[in-house]
């Protein structure tokens, strides 16, 4: 069930450039179904829209839920002032995420470009504990936006590609893929639209999961702000990014 | 006691709060927040004669003290409406109100003889003043003479009250509210949203895929505020007031204005519980008010 | 080198930022607070033929991210604004531009006539756009026969160009726009207030004496970018944009819109220095979006 | 000259109900000329309008000022909510105050209501130095309300009154005034317009000097929101309260 609370900040850090981990304690993790949620973000209180961000790891038993941000605008460029100790208004868990518990995967492959990294963390630590081999390939602009390399290592191989070639190797992530065929059954990837698309078309043939981006309004299916249209043939015609992703099966959306 | 219920046409309202339509979907998904029966109704999402996708996205984007939003009246179309949402709207103990648009004077006719026929819905609101979609909506809200029209035509079709949903985007509130009423109209709602813009400075082009979109939020509410005052003072309907509300004192500010009830629109995306919070705030800000009935509020400012 | 300077109509603008009328008075004021030879340009205070003493206090209100206003063109009249106020301005090294407002078409052009004599003045503002007053003002600005009238005989009367401040109060922004075109107007200037109003809940009564004001602030700035966006697209005149600016974004979205140059209007009381401290920050913020030139970014949402 | 700075809070305190005493720090101290002069504050960036607020004291010297404010809505409850350490912009000093310079008063009499006394004990302070007795009268709604009696004491006689008689002598400042005729030559007063002007018609046949509120915009003298008329057959018509006021001499402007 998605709540709203006042959740406490217990540590906040910088860990690449413009880019942050904050800690956040409460009782929301508790409601948390699977990787690829959510939570709504009230950053100042007159602000008109609550702000996205994946939850990026969680442990409902403490409390604790993570979230991975990379400042754009004013929402989170006044989240990154924010201090330990600080409350923020956070509506969540929403939406659905990698449904990993009706997955046959064997072996996954995690593509994630950007700020789209953080669901992917969360994932990877669930499939591991399932006992599914993990690959991650990660995408960044350049050597200084790169971060968590050394935490999906931990679970797993990891390729990092930066577009300028200033860390690991040059270029977009759709370049390692060719090499990765063959090496796992299911991908999961979160990233840019142009990005998804790309890895889609590459992947084109595997069971393949994308968590898309779009502006939200209410965040909890009730708008109609956040749509993204169904293939030809579909009973509604649409999804809601908010409300019925932001995970969604390849071809179950058009990109 | 406080007495927080009051009636108007076709409405049996418990409290004077309700929240606007297109922020509030077909309810089901508030329902998981708090129980609809608390509110005093609840107005729907727009329906058209048929399902409609709406405008591309992005839909929404933020502004000072207001949000825009081009969502473009996407909607199931009233067949679904009624087979599909209206069945578990009718679960609460609520009076359901039904937004009404089209592109045509048929379309609005065809909507409202369908839907005012379902027992769950309570009365029409008559969307004219959609300021997102190419075809209708606005047009019938800016022009009086097709605003008596549509409103006739739809008073006629309709099986219950129809409170006509007026554009702030007119010269002339006054005389579009004078219009409808002698069109038939058994209330009015105001106001909707005004048409507004914000660029991406970085793409150079409007962040809303539609270009334009309605604001909302508080920034509005002083537009609100004066349209609702001016309107009260010439028009003898009922008025339903939005525009920017987010806590009890607007909604006093909207009752004093004139407004005899009032519907929360973009708060609830700020904080999907503000419906229920406002209607539990209500009776202490009434009374630090010296007020005991609902009634006795309406159009104070004007004693 | 950025290049910042541009010309219009009258005016050889150093830059395109300038203070909005009524929020910078004669000036006198701001040049305790720094050169107003820095200013692009200045829009003074509305002139009217005689005295003027306003309307009752209080007369401002503060709203989310906005004010409302209703001064009621409080003025000493076109005769001692020229011979008290102009001789000061014309110390300074920056085009002054006169603010013309009346009740009736002659008291316009009288104003105008005498006012665009001074050699100090470059350009008018003909103001047919003030919601706060009871007679003339707004009427002119919402009815697009007078308003393409007065512009014809203020543009006679006047030595100088006539820049034509625009209502957003209107259903239709471009067809006033076009109108005055027609007319004969020089430029474009655009928005003045929205007609608002807040209510004291204490006293359930409007807080403005007047009862209603002219909303300003960040709240309008959406509506304001969206009438400059639409009529930049239809009339062919250069368009001094303004509503609700603080940042230098803001006027690069204004400029985007389709604005020649900006006015900073209640800013300036939220900070003295305002209008100082953007023109400072620009250049700098032009570079970020990659431009080195003014005149280029004009309508740059556009192309 | 008015400056605009962020000053710090180095104090704050309640002393009364809903009533604080605040003391900032900075450069703008040394800039204020009289007694009667005011601050002009903006309490949040997001606020449209500053809130004046009078100089209640000043050490120019140490670069201190003190306020005192009640809290009445938005801006003022905002405004209690801040903490020693905090900054604030503050925009000042403002208008004119009571031009004691020019003032050949030997024995004074202060007249303030509620939030109007602020700006009397600044004045007070600054004519006993100048060697003029003063006697205050002020008025309070009710006990809890009372505040600065002690400190005006140590400067001369003090007659508290308050409007139901918990403390004090019950009734308005008015009710005192005809005991003290002959004891006084030239009077100064501020408080809610009401006061004023049952004072000043009181007080009739003295030299009198009151300090009147309104809303402000600009608090500069730009926007014309504060004005005031003045009597017939005045030459402009009107005063400025941001800019010529806030004190005015009695029969200067109409109240
Ligand atoms: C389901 C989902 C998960 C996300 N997870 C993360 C994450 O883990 N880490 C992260 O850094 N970012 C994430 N984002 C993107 C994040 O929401 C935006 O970067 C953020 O809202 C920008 O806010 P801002 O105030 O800084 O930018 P502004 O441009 O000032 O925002 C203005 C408005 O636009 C919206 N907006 C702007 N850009 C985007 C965008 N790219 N996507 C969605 N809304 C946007 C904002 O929410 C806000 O309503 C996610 C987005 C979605 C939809
Ligand atoms: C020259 C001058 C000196 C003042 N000195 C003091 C003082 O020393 N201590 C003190 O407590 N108060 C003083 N006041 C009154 C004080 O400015 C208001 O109480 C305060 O602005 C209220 O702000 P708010 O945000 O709490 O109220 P809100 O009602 O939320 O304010 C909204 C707007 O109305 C204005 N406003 C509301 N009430 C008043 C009022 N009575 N006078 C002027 N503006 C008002 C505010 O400035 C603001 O712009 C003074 C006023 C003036 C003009
Ligand atoms: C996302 C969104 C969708 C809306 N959809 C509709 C709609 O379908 N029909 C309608 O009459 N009004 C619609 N409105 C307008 C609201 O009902 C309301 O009139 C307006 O938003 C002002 O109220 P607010 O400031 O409280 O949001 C919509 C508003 C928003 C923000
Ligand atoms: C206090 C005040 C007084 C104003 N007086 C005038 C005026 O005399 N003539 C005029 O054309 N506009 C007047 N305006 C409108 C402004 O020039 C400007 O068009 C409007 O405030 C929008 O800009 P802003 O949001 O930057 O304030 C006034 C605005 C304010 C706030
Ligand atoms: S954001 Fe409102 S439906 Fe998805
Ligand atoms: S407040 Fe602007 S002139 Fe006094």
């Amino acid at each position: 069930m998605m709540i709203r609370e006042e959740m406490e900040i217990i540590s906040h850090e910088r860990i690449a450039e413009d880019t942050y981990r904050m800690v956040l304690l409460g009782d929301l993790p508790a409601e948390i179904k699977q990787p690829g949620q959510f939570v709504h973000i009230l950053i100042d209180q007159s602000d008109s829209l609550r702000r996205p961000i994946s939850i990026a790891d969680a442990d409902p038993a403490k409390g604790t839920l993570t979230i991975l941000y990379k400042i754009l605008g004013k929402g989170t460029a006044a989240l990154s002032k924010m201090q330990s100790g600080d409350h923020l208004d956070v509506l969540g868990p929403g939406g659905n995420g990698f449904l990993i518990d009706s997955i046959s995967a064997e072996r996954a492959l995690l593509v994630g470009g950007g700020i789209g990294v953080p669901p992917l963390y969360y994932l990877a630590r669930q499939l591991k504990e399932k006992g599914i081999e993990v690959t991650t390939v990660l995408g960044f602009q350049h050597e200084a936006s790169v971060f968590f390399e050394e935490e999906f290592r931990e679970l797993g191989e990891v390729f990092v590609t930066t577009n300028d070639g200033s860390y690991g190797n040059k270029g977009f992530v759709t370049d390692i893929l060719p090499d990765l065929d063959g090496r796992f059954d299911t991908y999961f990837s979160c990233g840019p639209a142009v990005m998804l698309k790309a890895v889609s078309e590459k992947l084109d043939g595997y069971e393949g999961y994308l968590s898309i981006e779009e502006r939200l309004g209410c965040g909890v299916g009730a708008c109609f702000a956040c749509v993204v249209q169904a293939p030809e043939g579909d009973a509604k015609g649409y999804r809601k990014i908010c409300h019925d992703g932001p995970v969604f099966r390849t071809g179950e959306v058009i990109l | 006691m406080t007495k927080l219920n009051l009636s108007l046409p076709g409405l049996d309202l418990k409290n004077p709060i309700m929240p606007a339509s297109g922020c509030f979907g077909f309810g089901k998904e508030f329902s998981e927040f708090y129980d609809l029966s608390e509110l005093g109704a609840i107005i729907i999402k727009a329906a058209t004669g048929e399902t409609r996708y709406g405008n591309p996205t992005p839909r929404v984007a933020e502004t000072s003290a207001g949000m825009l939003n081009a969502i473009g009246l996407q909607n199931p179309g009233v067949d679904r409406i009624i087979s599909d949402e209206l069945p578990y709207l009718s679960n609460y103990d609520t009076p359901v109100i039904a937004n009404v648009a089209g592109s045509t004077v048929e379309e609005y006719v065809e909507v409202a003889e369908k839907i005012s026929q379902s027992s769950t819905i309570k009365a029409l609101e008559l969307n004219i003043s959609c300021p997102n979609v190419k075809e209708g909506g606005v047009q019938f809200g800016t022009d009086a003479a097709l605003a008596a029209e549509v409103t006739r035509q739809v008073k006629q079709a309709s099986e219950v009250p129809v409170y006509v949903k007026l554009s702030p985007n007119v010269t002339d509130i006054v005389g579009m509210a004078k219009a409808v009423e002698k069109a038939g109209a058994d209330g009015l709602s105001m106001i909707n949203t005004l048409t507004g813009m914000r660029l991406d400075l970085q793409r150079r082009k409007p962040i809303i895929a539609n270009q334009t979109g309605g604001l909302s939020g508080p920034a509005i509410k002083p537009i609100a505020i004066r349209m609702i005052y001016q309107v009260y003072q010439e028009v003898d309907l009922p008025i339903i007031g939005m525009g920017g509300i987010e806590t009890v004192d607007d909604i006093i500010e909207f009752l004093f204005a004139g407004a005899s009830a009032v519907a929360v629109g973009s708060a609830n995306f700020k904080n999907p519980f503000i419906c229920k919070e406002l209607i539990d705030q209500f009776p202490e800000a009434m009374e630090r008010y010296g007020f005991d009935q609902v009634e006795e509020m309406i159009g104070g400012a004007h004693r």
